[in-house]
């Protein structure tokens, strides 16, 4: 068959050639949700250094990369999650349940504490898988599921250590957990390694592997991908195993950082993760978003709220401000898309259809 | 030839049709499990029902959950969500003791009204930004969720309600029975019988099914969407509003952690009663026994000597029990339906065989 | 009957024009419907039919053009609007409320209601059953819709139409999917209609049903008007050569090939509510065509083949090796090639780049040391579409800016990427405008002259009779005749098309067809 | 919630001007009681001249604690005054804390003594324990089951309270402890919690509330409840919260020291830290305004007093 002409296109005679991009390097960069949130980013940090108190100073991004590690690491498997249009509310209680298990492991079985995080962070892929079966195989609603095992697995780690928090962990694991990379005075956490090792493979799995394109695909259209080859169930499957170990290893994080392994640990952490994926540009209909962005809208929540803080501000306002962001966020790319309708409309003299504005009702969230 | 294409008629009587339905219903299975739990726990310790405190609070405690559930159960029929009524709830509740604080005299009713008011308008505030902000409810809930949280804690922040800040006659209110039934429980019932009523009866009601089945059918359609689903948001904020009443009644004070985690608990029971998460389907009394089970579970497993830090895991087991239930019944009735279409184009007399239990 | 038809004009659309983004779906729509009489609009797969109905009805807004209903000038903004001024739509694609129940689909807020304004539903159940017992066919009103076939789903949205009794009732295809009897009771119903002075609108592609019902019949093509007569003063013939624009036998350019060794063996494929012990074989250098009628079963024959469908039992081999049920992947590997009927949802991500269309199925191979970049996918992709002729300004275009055309070009390129040794191909040319068609065409029967196995579906019997070697006929999920080029006729396949299962009405089956085709 | 939002006003605004700025940081913000003890606080502080900060999370839980207080940390606040919600879990934070020139003294709820400078002990573990058994063993005739209604499951005061009464205990044979439930210092919690210890236990002759949120809601569950009267109530609550059930005989008496002058004298003992007056060792003395001389015991402890007892006689005396 590879003989016929026909399906060589270096045999077919003058064939036409394309160029590959219409817009010029700078405009597809620079013209993107995710540039936006990393413009906001850079404003509302150099604010912060010029007219925060303390904000400069090591300290600053010392304490911003602990507290804000756990979020960026879990929000690496939720973009992609959130890409293929689905949705993972579990995440924070699977922190808490390896958080319980290290502890647990450690005290009364006795292991050692690598051990016992690489025993916790089983259980979370286990625990991921049970989402990712129920998801993709039985093809049950990603929002009912993991509402469900976010209360099953919380409940678990809960019942586990019940009254009691284990506390007795030893110094060089709990030191390393806020170790400097760069020695002390320096502003780089050791947890950022995993993390970077972390993102490293995320950005190669997302942006650049045949796995990464069918994410996409997935989230865009799950039936022409099917068509395409793309195995969905095994592809979102996976995704939520990922997303278990990956919170279970933030959960060993926890429990080092505090040195206090907790049933309610990371409580309410999940709705954290997602306004941070959300604001980073990530699509709840899925097929968009950019690790980049993410990353970026981890880090600009925790910006805020650091700078917040630092003017002496509270939870209070630092949630009001981070529930507004977020909806001006998703709001503004819907905003935008229905201003570039307009205007592509009147410039070509034309109503908009009636169809699509009333589809504006129907945002169906799953 | 016409044969060829019938599904099933409508040949079985009457009777056995309803017992037919009554027996696949949701509600039933739940109202099952219920009553078999409280007959159980009863036996445990028999002040469970039979003392007048154990009667009471088998029926006072899941009021608020119930109403929140109705709310809850309604959005989703709509394929939305709300997450952001246990924030309202909390600034509700507040609200109500600020409201008896400034004007003590303020006779009971009107301070319902206000609840329901209150809640309504930030419930069109989701509805608004969703409905027109063509967002996903769950990202906008969940925003609002924040920034109501955070508007009641700066605003409890200041000062805070205590018990003696409530006339006598509003606390009662929170214990006080009539013909042995709690009145919040009454209220909660009220609303679920007035919204299943017009779920059930009133055209608008059936259309927020219709909505939430198949929203772009429901446009073709010609149905009024958007304002649909900004009724069923006002709806579900309104209700929480009036929980946030019943709540201050109930508890006395209002801390500022009022309310906080009750959202996911609402879509928990409402899930559980057989309200499907894609919308189109379920109804406001499965929804408000499946809160009615959510706490008396709660509340039962320490008597039956589970520690209560145990309830939480038994609660997400339940829903995802629930979701798989109806899943597999759903596929059992396909593959029924398929079969009978086959049937009927084999062999067209013997149709009635087929008919899917 | 054309006398007793009032001459007032209930609809007239005059130069209506509509666009979706760079797509023209509509150019210059006329169509004049008077009162009492049956108006039927014919023209080609993507003619725009659809799209001048959905004006009518309010679902889209038109561009240009004039529109006055009742004689005045009317602009729907909603399909409420139009239903409120009294124009009933039963649309190509029935539009059901899955959960709901068969009689809430029909009476969605109109539902009878009794005292205190609440809806009785015992009366509405009555009334379904009423309609239905006049449309002919019993379907229990309590059940959801949820499942049913899409003929009964058809028959809902006529029973829908029906009970809204309006003064104009556009049907667009809704006989797709029925067979005899009920488009017998559908045009008994509709003659009823036309005499009571209302007037309607019918759209098919099946010519005998648009002769025995029409009074006039109005033909389309690309979008714009072409012509409008009374169908006692015309004849199938012309109407197809003013729909094609040119003779049949010219547009169909099917160059015969030596036919090769088998290549795809399909053994006894069943799959339950679907299709039933289907076999059949591809060689080398053949152009199979699948004929039947809409919701025959062909596409899910197709998707099952390919692996996107599960079956309940069969086998399929490719070049006599077994390939695994259930798994495209598998299928692809093998070397099968499968473009699917709806090419918006199936065919391609419309949200994603020309490129990553093109390259979506090859691009496996196309990682370096597992990194895939897009400059390879361009790479990779560009020469394909160069091939094909695709037209776009840049590779990262998104496949949602081109029109339907361009889009089915992607796709075919797409898989002719993968090499494959049998290409399945389901309405190759659905919805794009005569030149490309043409050119499929031509790439069709190119690619079986290099050897390569083509198996292809189509709803329009004329390019089944001009491109296939071999035509294959489905009814209800079997197949019911096997007609070599020579022996394809339309009476053949048509009949062949119809037949069906309860053998005491297939023969009245026939005999109707026969005697309205001949 | 006491005064963050004019707490950060101050902060930025410089309220008392001088250089002495000192952070309360109580469990959680709405709290009742640290609502009146972070009073007390802004009080002495405003008497010694410095900037009060109230800062602090929305639920009671240590790694929502932690952010605050590195916050402090890096604003180099003189003193921070610290609830802790866990006695490990922040001790790494309070370091860092203290390696950065912060002076750490914490109130109510004590940490590890090797993460803070200074412990203001409201009233001796023993002593509080003590009092609240002696309440009940009379309240309940010396005999019968009690049970405990307790705050968050690993508060460190709470734990060391309840492991104290049980030791008490021993000398009343006759009371049987038969259940402690948590109520995580939320109302709707310890309300529902006191209804299920009721009806678990139908035989329960009193309920010990060691928590202020606890005692409150168990009063209101009570008052209401079939069981007025028979079944007493007794803990650690506060007068405002209380009278109504004081008064309406749901509960005899209670137990509590006065948080307001709690936070008074944690003010005072950060002060004196930052000024140099006092190191922590044990026999340094220190003057706390109107609370007159205190005296640094073992472990750098510093003891607010004995608790006090209200009933009907004289709880009208009192406003916090
Ligand atoms: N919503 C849409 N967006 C973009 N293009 C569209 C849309 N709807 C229709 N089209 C295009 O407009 C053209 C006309 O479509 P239309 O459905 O009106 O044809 P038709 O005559 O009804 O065809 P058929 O006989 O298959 O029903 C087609 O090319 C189709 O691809
Ligand atoms: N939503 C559905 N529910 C139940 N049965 C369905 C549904 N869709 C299709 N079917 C059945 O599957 C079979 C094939 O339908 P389909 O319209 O794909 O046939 P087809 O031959 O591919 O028609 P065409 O390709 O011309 O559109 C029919 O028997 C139809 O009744
Ligand atoms: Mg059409
Ligand atoms: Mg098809």
């Amino acid at each position: 068959m590879s003989t016929a002409t026909a399906s060589r296109p270096e045999g077919a005679a003058p064939a036409r050639s394309y160029p590959s991009y219409a817009a010029p390097l700078w405009r597809r960069a620079l013209l993107t949700r995710e540039f936006a949130i990393i413009a906001l980013l850079g404003i509302v940090y150099l604010y912060s250094l010029g007219n925060v108190p303390n904000f400069d100073g090591p300290l600053t991004l010392y304490y911003l990369f602990l507290d804000i590690a756990p979020i960026l690491l879990i929000a690496l498997p939720m973009a992609m999650i959130m890409i293929t249009a689905e949705i993972d509310l579990s995440v924070a209680s699977v922190v808490g349940l390896s958080s319980v298990l290290v502890g647990v492991l450690h005290q009364d079985a006795g292991l050692s504490i690598p051990l016992a995080a690489l025993a916790a962070m089983a259980v979370g892929a286990v625990c991921g898988a049970a989402n990712g079966f129920l998801v993709s195989y039985v093809g049950l609603p990603s929002l009912a599921v993991t509402i469900g095992t976010m209360a099953l697995y919380r409940g678990v780690a809960v019942g586990l250590l019940g009254t009691k928090a284990v506390t007795d962990f030893p110094e060089r694991w709990t030191d390393l957990a806020k170790e400097r990379i760069f020695g002390p005075g320096t502003s780089y956490p050791t947890i950022l390694i995993p993390f970077v090792v972390l993102l490293v493979l995320a950005v190669w799995l997302l942006h650049f592997s045949n796995f990464g394109r069918g994410i996409y695909e997935i989230g865009h259209n799950a039936e022409a991908a099917h068509f395409t080859g793309v195995d969905v169930e095994l592809t979102k499957f996976w995704l939520f195993v990922i997303s278990g170990a990956v919170s279970a290893f933030a959960g060993v994080y926890y429990t080092l950082r505090y040195g206090s392994a907790r049933g309610d640990n990371a409580t309410g952490l999940e709705l954290q993760v997602i306004a941070a994926v959300v604001l980073g540009g990530v699509s709840v209909f899925g097929g968009r978003g950019a690790l980049h962005g993410v990353v970026a809208g981890v880090v600009l929540i925790g910006i805020i709220s650091s700078a917040m803080r630092l003017e002496g501000q509270t939870v209070n306002l630092i949630n009001i401000v981070i529930g507004v962001l977020l909806v001006l966020s998703v709001l503004s790319t819907s905003l935008l898309a229905l201003a570039s309708g307009l205007l592509r409309a009147r410039t070509r003299g034309k109503r908009p259809s009636s169809r699509r504005a009333v589809a504006a009702a129907n945002p169906n969230e799953r | 030839m016409s044969d060829t294409l019938l599904v099933e008629p409508s040949a079985q009587p009457a009777a056995a049709r309803v017992l037919g339905t009554l027996l696949r219903s949701r509600e039933i299975a739940i109202g099952a499990v219920l009553v078999l739990l409280v007959v159980l726990t009863t036996l445990k310790s028999s002040g469970f029902v039979f003392s007048s405190d154990g009667w009471r609070n088998l029926l006072v405690s899941p009021a608020l959950l119930l109403i929140l559930a109705v709310g809850q159960a309604v959005v989703i029929i709509t394929r939305n969500v709300d997450l952001s009524v246990g924030s309202t709830l909390g600034l509700t509740a507040y609200l109500t003791g600020k409201v008896f604080i400034a004007s003590p005299g303020m006779p009971v009713v009107a301070v319902f009204v206000i609840g329901l008011a209150f809640g309504g308008l930030l419930g069109l505030v989701n509805g608004l930004l969703v409905a027109y902000g063509r967002v996903p409810a769950m990202v906008i809930t969940l925003g609002t969720l924040y920034i109501y949280r955070g508007v009641f804690l700066s605003w409890a922040g200041s000062d805070r309600v205590n018990a003696d800040d409530f006339p006598q006659g509003f606390n009662d209110l929170g214990t006080a029975s009539v013909l042995s039934v709690p009145v919040v429980m009454l209220i909660a019932l009220a609303v679920m019988a007035v919204v299943g009523y017009y779920l059930r009866t009133a055209r608008g009601g059936r259309e927020l099914y219709a909505t939430g089945s198949d929203p772009d059918a429901a446009t073709l359609y010609g149905l009024p969407v958007i304002r649909r689903v900004l009724v069923a948001f006002v709806l579900s904020g309104a209700l929480a509003g009036v929980a946030g009443v019943v709540y201050a009644a109930r508890y006395g004070t209002v801390s500022s952690g009022a309310g906080s985690g009750l959202e996911l608990q609402a879509v928990g029971a409402a899930v559980i009663g057989g309200v499907a998460i894609a919308g189109g389907v379920g109804t406001v009394w499965g929804a408000a026994l499946g809160a009615v089970l959510l706490i008396t579970i709660n509340r039962a497993l320490p008597m039956v000597g589970i520690s209560d830090f145990w309830q939480r895991a038994v609660v997400g087991a339940l829903i995802i029990a629930a979701i798989v239930l109806d899943r597999v019944l759903a596929a059992r009735q396909e593959r029924q339906l398929v079969a009978a279409r086959d049937l009927a184009r084999r062999e067209p007399d013997r149709r009635k065989a087929g008919t899917p239990a | 009957m054309q006398d007793r038809a009032a001459s007032a004009v209930v609809l007239e659309l005059r130069d209506v024009a509509k666009s979706f983004g760079s797509v023209v779906a509509l150019r210059s729509g006329s169509l004049t419907v008077e009162r009492g009489s049956i108006h039927a609009v014919v023209g080609e797969n993507g003619a725009g039919k659809s799209t001048l109905v959905k004006i009518v009805a309010g679902v889209h807004r038109r561009d240009e053009g004039v529109f006055r209903f009742l004689g005045e000038d009317v602009d729907f903004a909603t399909t409420a609007a139009s239903k409120a001024a009294g124009i009933a739509v039963i649309y190509q694609e029935p539009t059901l409320f899955p959960d709901l129940s068969v009689a809430e689909n029909i009476f969605m807020g109109r539902q009878p209601r009794g005292r205190g304004r609440r809806i009785d539903y015992g009366r509405m159940y009555d009334e379904s059953d009423r309609l239905f017992a006049r449309l002919g066919v019993h379907i229990d009103p309590r059940r959801p819709a949820r499942g049913l076939s899409i003929a009964d789903q058809q028959v809902i949205e006529i029973a829908k139409a029906i009970s809204l009794d309006a003064t104009l009732l556009i049907m667009d295809e809704p006989t797709a999917a029925l067979s005899g009897v009920e488009v017998e009771r559908l045009f008994a119903i509709a003659r009823s209609l036309r005499d009571e002075g209302r007037g309607l609108v019918f759209i098919s592609h099946r010519f005998d049903e648009v002769f025995a019902l029409c009074d006039h019949i109005t033909v389309m093509r690309d979008g714009s008007y072409v012509s409008t007569d009374r169908t006692t003063d015309t004849d199938v013939d012309a109407i197809v050569s003013r729909m094609v624009g040119r003779e049949v036998a010219e547009l169909f350019p099917k160059t015969p090939a030596e036919v090769g060794d088998v290549v795809l063996e399909v053994d006894g494929l069943t799959s339950a509510g679907v299709f039933h012990d289907v076999s059949f074989e591809v060689r080398a250098g053949e152009i199979v065509g699948l004929a039947g009628l809409v919701g025959a079963g062909r596409s899910e024959i197709a998707r099952a083949v390919f692996g996107v469908d599960r079956y309940d039992d069969g086998a399929v081999r490719l070049l006599g090796r077994k390939v695994p049920a259930h798994n495209p992947r598998a299928a692809i590997r093998a070397g099968m090639a499968f473009v699917p009927e709806d090419r918006r949802r199936q065919g391609l991500v419309i949200e994603e780049s020309v490129a990553r269309n093109v390259g979506s199925v090859i691009r496996r191979g196309l990682a370096r040391a597992g990194v895939l970049t897009s400059a390879a996918e361009n790479r990779a992709a560009g020469p394909w579409a160069g091939r094909l002729e695709v037209k776009t300004s840049a590779l990262d275009m998104r496949a949602s800016t081109m029109s339907g055309g361009n889009q089915q070009k992607v796709v075919i390129a797409k898989w002719l990427a993968t090499e494959p040794r049998l290409l399945i191909i389901d309405e190759p040319t659905r919805g794009i405008d005569i030149g490309t068609k043409a050119e499929v065409h031509r790439l069709l029967s190119e690619l079986a002259g290099q050897g390569m196995a083509i198996l292809m579906i189509s709803s329009e019997l004329p390019e089944v009779l001009g491109m296939a070697d071999r035509v294959l006929v489905v009814c209800e999920g079997r197949i019911t005749a096997e007609l070599d080029r020579a022996a394809a006729t339309p009476e053949r396949v048509m009949r062949a098309a119809t037949r069906t299962s309860a053998h005491a009405t297939a023969a009245a089956a026939d005999e109707q067809k026969s005697e309205v085709t001949a | 919630g006491g005064s963050d939002s004019d707490g950060g006003a101050k902060a930025s605004g410089g309220g008392g001007g001088g250089d002495v700025s000192i952070t309360f940081m109580p469990k959680n913000l709405g709290n009742p009681y640290f609502d009146t003890s972070d009073a007390g606080g802004k009080k002495a502080v405003g008497e010694i001249g410095g900037k009060f900060q109230e800062v602090g999370p929305d639920a009671a839980s240590p790694d929502a604690q932690v952010p605050f207080i590195n916050t402090a940390a890096q604003q180099g606040v003189k003193a921070l005054v610290v609830s802790a919600n866990d006695p490990k879990a922040i001790c790494d934070a309070l370091n860092e804390a203290r390696d950065a020139g912060t002076k750490v003294v914490t109130f109510d709820s004590d940490t590890d003594p090797s993460c803070r400078d200074l412990y203001v002990n409201q009233a001796t573990a023993e002593g509080i324990a003590k009092a609240q058994i002696d309440l009940i063993s009379q309240q309940i005739g010396d005999s019968g089951e009690i049970a405990i209604l307790s705050a968050a499951a690993n508060a460190t005061n709470q734990n060391a309270w309840i492991d104290l009464m049980k030791k008490d205990l021993a000398d009343h044979p006759n009371i049987k402890l038969v259940d402690t439930v948590y109520g995580d210092d939320d109302d709707q919690k310890s309300f529902d919690q006191t209804a299920a210890l009721l009806q678990k236990h139908p035989n329960l002759k009193g309920i010990i509330s060691p928590t202020t949120v606890g005692i409150a809601a168990a009063a209101r569950y009570l008052s209401t409840s079939s069981s007025k009267g028979k079944v007493a109530l007794t803990g650690l609550g506060t007068p405002n919260q209380m009278k109504e059930y004081v008064k309406d005989g749901t509960v005899t008496s209670f137990a509590l020291w006065n948080p307001e002058d709690l936070g008074y004298l944690a003010a005072y003992a950060a002060d004196a830290l930052v000024k140099g007056d006092i190191s922590g060792k044990e026999g340094d003395t220190f003057t706390a305004g109107k609370l007159g001389e205190f005296k640094v015991g073992a472990d750098a402890t510093v003891l607010l007093g004995d608790p006090f007892v209200f009933t009907k006689d004289n709880i009208d005396q009192f406003n916090f």
